[in-house]
């Protein structure tokens, strides 16, 4: 496998994740949104793999591994079974409608290209292009996390963010070094059980996953 | 060795505390864990005092004189914390706010807590860092969350959330910083190491750099508590156990800090410009502004100091973005004071609060009278809080204003409403609670006064005589800021 | 000699204080009588007054404690020490060096803070009540003073009573816009100071208009001779300061003794015009109410002030 | 042999310090902590006395360092002819107040802790010593805020009231911020010395040898001119003054009035004379306009109040403003070059600063002698107390008439020079100066005439007249400590007023060193007992003779009178015939001040309420009793503080609204700030 045609396997890759992105910010069903998320952990993988290949770095293939195991199978399983268990109501309200979301989504891919171009022009990585698309599926997790009002969307959210960042590691500079990718993939270990935790504590304590239950502390009056 | 004890001496105690942190003497081991590493850091600042700045563990530890006296200030602090919850949490127990599993939870979660931050402060690889960052952040939220009020694991989702997604940006950063540096070093560790890239920071692209500045800026800038990024800070101090409530305040907004400058010094390096600095003063100034307005509406003492620590980190941001060799002395002096400060006024409000059962501070009155330990280690840490002598932050305050009159005359009218807004706010409040008759549903307390008295006297030492080793790495640390 | 020349000018001066104050007010009483067609007692009798008074037993208040027994020593002490100090006879007295004309306002202050204090020391609302009005007249008519004298003293570079009066005897004559703001305000003050009609009315007892009688109501014996005698020589001291001041001709200058006679027949010509002027105005003039009183002295003071602004844009 | 000065004053602050230390040895004897600690509080303000003494009287410098403070900036200490007049008059008050106070703190025990008033009252000392004694701009801010707070404990002693908290709450927090003021200024200052390259700019010395550029000499010296004004009570900043002052014990009281202000004009003489030097001339005028409106001002407050040390503290308002008139003459003087003129001022201002040291240190300890004795600050309910307290009357009224400004005592002398002053002033090149001078000489005359209005309203009010309150029970004379305190106030008022010319001849060398004239050579042209400022022929005072002179007439006349005895009869007084005299139909401070209210109430937010209460229906005509309500507003307090009060907690709302409870909004916080920084960065 050339390094064309490798660059070309990215690029459509990069636009399945850009792709899922999207699919994360207009889902309304739950089990729909893990779906995707599953998709989009795969799609990171692969992607994560090709490279590893292509550079002949591997060290990838661990974070590829890493990223298989942790965000198609664990944090979508461990999700699943929280929702299962916790009895959450399977469609997702948003706060801001669907199409509104998504055109700032778009103008949000926008402005990651704009801002990555002086970028692009300094990497001779095959990857280039596609931190583009990093920022953007970072960004898009950030307006998936504000327009969102249940808990549980909010951490996948968050987890579609940290891919974006995955993707951003993995296309920009072929990977981080080995020990901060094992760091990071702890932390995300250790974050999914914290969230599991509280997904627990916040049902006992407020009867409910929605967010509007947590709006006590404020300084208004 | 000094080294991996101070950072394994925590470790260790974490998990042995993780099982037995519920037993009569956990309180004991906790305290022995902590002062052990102190002592470590102690001797650790030795040798860096006497052999320079010193790397260790195949490059991947950095020990300067910026990072050293942190270490030593984290360590101190977690120590005397750990003499106050003895006191602190034995009370909370017996009252049933907390259980046994809480009890481990707290013990084992808070040395990971100071280790996670040791590691951060210690480490010379800028990912590492940013694991440790996360870790502090993560080994903390569930203490926030403790007592399981509702108001408590709100504030623990916020803290984790708002926390975890501003941290998340300080990885894109790092992304952006390790992208620059390979373009210089190639694959591999060495271009995270601060060592290397300090030393080559003007072969970094200024464009990149500057672009991870802002995501640094607005990741680490979030655990700084920088407003507008500060919406967690307030509610994760307040509903926390107070022994929390001082070490946040006191110590991880401080290597937040020291993240954020580390960050910025290779900015300043690639860019050649005062960009960074700039932007660090606007959100300095904006948080004095925010917090010291703030400060005036309070109605719960935590949360009211916890504002009182944004302004801090406000003031301390604003020095590092002056730059200039006495603004950044008065900022290296100002984390230290502001630390050892925030954390004893904690000490005291935490006594505070259990004397009346409440955080409303409408409710706690005449501490003085009911205990005069309590009342005047509560005032004496408002007078040296807000900024006067003969404490420590008055010297900080004072070498950054005259600075700031100097090099940003223009923003000193702003600082100086923000200062004395927060000066009217503070002692506003905390004039009725100190003084005046006691009510009758105060309670009697055993306070612990080992730490109070102990963090009085070196704030009180630091104002009036500022030690010359001190000062002589202060002076290392402003020429490796510059 | 040339020593006791002086002291013997200073002790002379001192004795037409003393003595001349009676008379002149006499004099006014009796031109007065003459205008509103009564019959006079002569300008003798406030000697007779004043030696009744100093025989007479005293009768005390209750409450009055020792500064309403002190007041009057004061008060006498004062004014008198404020007489040995203006140049009436001559300019060249030993003791014009002693205060100047500060010191001088200052003199009379004591008396009055004296007087005051002794109307609230009884514990009466009429003491209170002329004290109040008293210090209220006092602290509007001390600046306007001051402020009229300061012109003078700003024409003649000084604030010495002898070398003002030297200035402006020696000065050639000519129409200085400010000497005559600061004579006209210096007039006004003068009424006020002396307690005459507009502003006080020392002929009566009315309660509600009255204001230094007030204060002294309790007073009765010698007190009140001390006290009747300082005021009359307050008098007589203003005509003579204004004269001093503002009219100076004719008064002796040093190592003139041959002059002496002259000053003095000038001094009595001069004050019985005051005293004439005066009693022109007490018959013209009806009292005014309290509250007008601080208008009168608010363009007083206006006048003084205006002669100082006219001396520093004019001259 | 010249005596070095600085030792002994610095001996005196580690005396001080040392007092404040040894507290705790006491626990449980109160009594003698208070002996023992005033004891030596006295003894160390004697030695600071010696040591200021000297050091104006040999003209000497003396300097040394202290290694603590920031390890390149120790504390550098330094006792010149100007610190040296104020170590003497802070220490001279100071050792005064000592001996009274142990008469005056003994009666808090039992009632309150009083080591704690100790403590603070030794750092208090200690704290306007180093003020005076610090040569560098970070040891003098320490001092300064030393001293802050220090006298804020003391002004907070008493904290169960919430009055008294507001009070020191207001007065710690105008203090404060005119110390960030002060600090601010330093830092132009020293931005000019070094450039912030090290910490040696902070020293005073490095100040003084900077050239600085005459628009930053201007901000600095208003950073430095309101931030000092804001501790020594110049309106508008003087809000803080009424309120502290009274509430604070009695001894505080008059050393913060009497000589705690008085370290802000020292601050403002080191900064524009010795540090900045004066570049234009309206700083002067400056000044002077508003020492002018706090003199007016203050003295128009202080007449309308009815609480005795409310009173003396807004006449302290009006003194500071009579010290600024002097000092923006001098620095207008000064900046015309006219140095004979600015040394008459100056001399005039710093004799005023010892003289009001004294007298009003003097009324706040009688003051505070008729608090102890009646438990009473409202005046309107005092009365008579001549007969009670015989030794506190007489030596209050030394104070009284001090401060009215009449001879033969030391308020009087100041009060000439300054008129003199005025009036020797030429034509100037500044026409706005020519007319603002005339008119402040009239304002001067205005506020020594209210001023003389003021304490015979005081004075008559409480010591004169009938007691007018519920009980007069155990209402005693101070006790010997107290009095012997009062008495050697009182003896300085009277020897400062009897022998200006030794004072001025001391003095002398201030003006020299700060403006470069002197009055001296012509000051004694007559020989000590006169004192003649620029001639003999301009004007001439003989402070003695004067003295003496009323004395003799006095006492000739006294003893002409006696030589016949009459029979002194006492009677009641006269009743109009009514006979229903009571003592609450004798005039009280409000109706005393009621002409005044009518000519100057414009001035005040004044509301007046009279009605008669009782049954209209049973007898129309005659009420069984009259209400009053008099309520007084300081307008410059709802003008100008209520607003930016208002004004702050409104944006604090505002603010508020940032922390909005909702996660979403926090998130979009942070979204936005990172896009506004990618936008621009």
């Amino acid at each position: 496998m050339n390094v064309n045609i490798a660059a070309q396997i990215n690029s459509v890759l990069a636009a399945l994740i850009l792709l899922t992105a999207f699919g994360l910010l207009v889902q309304r069903r739950i089990y729909g949104l893990l779906h995707i998320f599953a998709w989009q952990g795969l799609f990171l993988s692969i992607s994560t793999a090709i490279v590893g290949y292509t550079a002949g770095l591997h060290h990838l293939y661990i974070s590829a591994i890493l990223t298989l195991t942790l965000k198609v199978f664990a944090l979508p399983y461990i999700l699943y079974v929280l929702i299962h268990r916790l009895k959450i109501h399977k469609e997702v309200e948003d706060m801001v409608n669907i199409p509104t979301t998504m055109l700032i989504g778009i103008a949000l891919v926008i402005f990651s290209y704009h801002l990555t171009a002086p970028i692009r022009e300094l990497s001779t990585l095959v990857t280039r292009s596609t931190l583009a698309v990093a920022l953007a599926t970072v960004m898009l997790g950030l307006l998936m996390m504000i327009t969102r009002k249940k808990a549980v969307t909010q951490i996948i959210g968050f987890l579609a963010l940290e891919n974006g960042l995955f993707f951003a590691a993995t296309s920009a500079t072929y990977g981080m070094p080995l020990v901060v990718e094992l760091g990071v993939a702890l932390d995300i270990l250790i974050a999914a059980f914290i969230f599991g935790i509280f997904f627990f504590q916040i049902r006992t304590t407020f009867d409910s996953l929605d967010l509007k239950e947590m709006e006590k502390l404020k300084e208004e009056d | 060795m000094a080294l991996l004890t101070v950072l394994g001496v925590s470790l260790i105690a974490a998990l042995i505390l993780a099982f037995v942190g519920d037993r009569r003497y956990a309180p004991e081991i906790n305290i022995f864990g902590s002062a052990a590493t102190f002592a470590a850091s102690i001797f650790l600042a030795l040798q860096v005092y006497y052999n320079g700045p010193m790397l260790a563990g195949h490059d991947f530890f950095f020990v300067d004189a910026f990072n050293v006296y942190l270490s030593v200030l984290t360590a101190f602090v977690s120590m005397t914390t750990a003499l106050f919850s003895r006191r602190y949490m034995r009370h909370e127990r017996e009252h049933g706010k907390v259980g046994r599993s809480g009890m481990r939870f707290y013990h084992a979660m808070f040395q990971l807590f100071i280790f996670a931050m040791l590691l951060a402060l210690l480490t010379n690889n800028v990912g590492v860092l940013w694991i440790s960052m996360e870790l502090a952040t993560l080994s903390t939220v569930l203490l926030v969350s403790l007592y399981r009020t509702p108001s408590a694991v709100e504030a623990a989702w916020k803290y984790f959330i708002l926390c975890g997604v501003g941290i998340a940006q300080a990885l894109f950063g790092t992304v952006l910083l390790y992208f620059a540096a390979e373009r210089v070093f190639g694959e591999g560790s060495a271009g995270l190491l601060w060592t290397n890239l300090s030393q080559v920071s003007d072969k970094l692209e200024p464009t990149v750099l500057s672009l991870a500045f802002v995501f640094f800026m607005v990741g680490y800038g979030t655990k700084v508590g920088l407003v507008p990024l500060h919406n967690w800070l307030p509610d994760a101090h307040s509903e926390g156990p107070t022994p929390i409530s001082a070490v946040l305040s006191g110590l991880l907004l401080n290597v937040a800090l020291y993240a954020l400058v580390r960050c910025k010094v290779l900015v300043d390096g690639a860019t050649h410009s005062h960009k960074a600095g700039y932007i660090m003063m606007v959100f300095g100034l904006v948080s004095i502004m925010v917090a010291a307005f703030s400060l005036l509406r309070q109605k719960d003492i935590k949360r009211m100091f916890a504002y009182s620590s944004i302004e801090h980190m406000g003031i301390a941001t604003f020095a590092f973005g002056l730059g200039g060799p006495i603004a950044t002395f008065g900022a290296l002096l100002h984390m230290l004071v502001h630390s050892l400060t925030k954390s004893s006024i904690f000490f005291t409000v935490g006594h505070a609060s259990q004397m009346h059962s409440t955080q409303e501070m409408s409710k706690i009155q005449g501490l003085i009278r009911g205990n005069p330990l309590v009342g005047w280690g509560l005032m004496l840490g408002v007078i040296a809080i807000v900024g006067m002598p003969p404490f420590g932050v008055f010297t900080s305050e004072f070498l950054i204003l005259t600075a700031a009159m100097k090099d940003a005359p223009y923003f000193t009218p702003f600082f100086l409403l923000g200062l004395a807004i927060a000066f009217a706010a503070l002692f506003r409040k905390v004039m009725p609670m100190v003084f005046g008759k006691a009510p009758d549903y105060q309670r009697r307390l055993k306070a612990a006064h080992i730490p109070v008295f102990v963090h009085m006297a070196v704030m009180l030492i630091l104002g009036l005589y500022l030690p010359s080793f001190l000062s002589e790495w202060f002076h290392t640390a402003v020429r490796l800021l510059k | 000699m040339m020593k006791a020349y002086p002291l013997l000018i200073e002790g002379l001066q001192v004795i037409i204080v003393l003595l001349g104050a009676p008379l002149m007010v006499g004099w006014v009483r009796m031109l007065k009588c003459w205008l509103q067609g009564r019959q006079s007692a002569g300008p003798f009798q406030p000697y007779r007054d004043i030696s009744k008074l100093l025989i007479k037993d005293i009768v005390l208040a209750e409450n009055a404690s020792w500064i309403f027994r002190f007041a009057p020593y004061a008060v006498f002490g004062a004014t008198l020490m404020a007489g040995s100090i203006i140049p009436i006879i001559s300019v060249d007295l030993p003791l014009t060096a002693t205060a100047d004309i500060i010191a001088l306002v200052a003199l009379f202050a004591i008396a009055r803070f004296f007087t005051a204090l002794a109307g609230m020391d009884i514990g009466t609302a009429f003491g209170g009540m002329g004290s109040s009005r008293e210090m209220m007249v006092a602290s509007l008519a001390e600046p306007a003073m001051l402020m009229s004298v300061f012109t003078v003293s700003l024409v003649s570079h000084s604030t010495s009573l002898s070398h003002m009066a030297h200035t402006v005897m020696e000065g050639t004559l000519m129409l200085r816009p400010s000497l005559a703001f600061a004579l006209m305000a210096f007039v006004l003050i003068a009424i006020a100071e002396t307690g005459r009609i507009p502003v006080d009315n020392p002929a009566t007892h009315l309660e509600l208009t009255m204001i230094h009688e007030a204060m002294v109501l309790e007073y009765s014996g010698r007190h009140l001779a001390l006290i009747e005698w300082a005021g009359m020589m307050k008098l007589f001291l203003f005509s003579s300061l204004g004269i001093a001041l503002f009219f100076p001709w004719g008064i002796a200058v040093a190592d003139e003794a041959m002059m002496l006679p002259v000053a003095l027949i000038a001094l009595v010509a001069k004050l019985a015009l005051v005293g004439l002027l005066i009693v022109l105005i007490e018959t013209r003039l009806a009292k005014m109410r309290i509250f007008r009183v601080t208008e009168f002295l608010g363009s007083a003071f206006l006048l003084a002030t205006l002669g100082m602004l006219s001396y520093f844009m004019l001259e | 042999m010249t005596l070095l000065p600085l030792g002994p004053v610095f001996l005196s602050i580690l005396l001080f310090l040392f007092t404040a230390a040894i507290t705790p040895l006491f626990a449980g004897r109160p009594h003698a902590l208070v002996r023992v600690s005033f004891l030596l509080s006295a003894a160390a303000s004697l030695m600071a006395l010696a040591g200021g003494f000297f050091a104006v009287s040999n003209g000497a410098v003396d300097t040394m360092t202290l290694p603590i403070g920031l390890p390149d900036l120790p504390f550098y200490l330094r006792v010149d002819v100007l610190s040296g007049f104020f170590v003497t008059v802070v220490s001279l008050l100071g050792l005064f107040v000592s001996i009274y106070s142990i008469g005056y703190v003994k009666g808090f025990i039992g009632q309150r802790p009083v080591s704690t008033l100790v403590v603070f009252y030794c750092l208090f000392m200690a704290g306007m010593l180093m003020v005076l004694i610090s040569d560098d701009a970070y040891s003098f801010m320490v001092s300064w805020e030393l001293m802050a707070a220090s006298s804020y404990f003391l002004v907070v002693f008493e904290d169960e009231h919430a009055s008294n908290r507001r009070a020191a709450f207001i007065y710690l927090l105008i203090a404060h911020i005119g110390a960030v003021l002060i600090l601010l200024s330093f830092g132009v200052i020293a931005g000019f010395a070094s450039g912030f390259e090290s910490f040696n700019g902070y020293t005073f010395s490095a100040m003084r040898s900077s050239t600085i550029t005459p628009a930053w000499a201007s901000v600095a010296f208003l950073l430095a001119f309101f931030g000092f004004a804001a501790k020594a009570g110049m309106m508008p900043l003087h809000v803080w003054l009424p309120e502290a002052h009274p509430v604070a014990p009695s001894n505080v009281s008059a050393l913060m009035s009497g000589v705690m202000l008085k370290t802000a004009i020292y601050g403002i003489m080191r900064v524009t004379f010795d540090i900045l030097h004066i570049s234009s001339w309206w700083w002067g005028g400056l000044v002077l306009v508003l020492g002018l409106v706090s003199a007016v001002m203050g003295i128009l407050s202080a007449l309308m109040q009815v609480d005795l040390k409310r009173l003396l503290a807004y006449s302290s308002v009006e003194n500071i403003g009579i010290i600024l008139v002097c000092l923006g003459l001098a620095m207008i003087f000064a900046s015309f070059n006219m140095s004979v003129l600015a040394a008459l001022a100056l001399v005039a201002g710093l004799y005023h600063v010892l003289n009001h040291a004294m007298f009003k240190g003097l009324l706040f300890m009688g003051a505070g002698a008729v608090l102890h004795s009646t438990h009473e600050r409202n005046m309107e309910n005092m009365g008579g107390l001549i007969h009670r307290m015989k030794w506190t009357a007489p030596m209050f009224l030394v104070g009284c008439l001090s401060i009215a400004a009449l001879p033969p005592f030391n308020g009087f002398i100041s009060e000439w020079l300054i008129f003199q002053t005025f009036l020797l002033s030429p034509v100037l090149p500044s026409p706005v100066l020519n007319l603002l001078i005339p008119l402040g000489a009239a304002l001067l005359a205005l506020t020594a005439a209210l001023a003389a209005r003021c304490f015979v309203k005081a004075y008559g009010v409480v010591f004169l007249g009938h007691w007018r309150g519920a009980h007069q029970h155990g209402v005693h004379e101070a006790g010997l400590s107290m009095r012997a305190g009062m008495l050697l106030a009182a003896v300085s008022c009277l020897l400062l007023g009897v022998l200006p010319s030794f004072v001025i001849r001391w003095l002398d060398v201030i003006p020299q060193t700060l403006v470069g004239g002197t009055i001296s050579l012509s000051a004694h042209e007559f020989g000590w007992l006169w004192l003649t400022p620029v001639s003999a022929g301009r004007a001439s005072y003989s402070a003695p003779i004067v003295f003496l002179g009323i004395l003799l007439v006095v006492a000739v006349v006294y003893m002409i009178f006696h030589a016949r005895k009459t029979s002194i009869r006492r009677a009641p007084v006269w009743d109009c015939g009514f006979g229903k005299l009571t003592n609450r139909m004798q005039y009280n401070s409000t109706s005393f001040a009621m002409p005044l209210r009518r000519i100057f109430g414009f001035l005040f937010g004044i509301k007046e309420v009279a009605r008669a209460a009782g049954d209209p229906a049973l007898s129309p005509m005659f009420m069984d009793r009259y209400i009053y309500h008099l309520k007084m507003r300081d307008r410059i307090w709802y003008g100008l503080y209520k607003p930016v009060s208002d004004a702050s907690f409104w944006f604090a709302r505002r603010v508020g609204r940032l922390q909005h409870g909702r996660i979403q909004i926090y998130l979009l916080y942070s979204f936005l700030t990172l896009i506004v920084l990618l936008v621009f960065a």
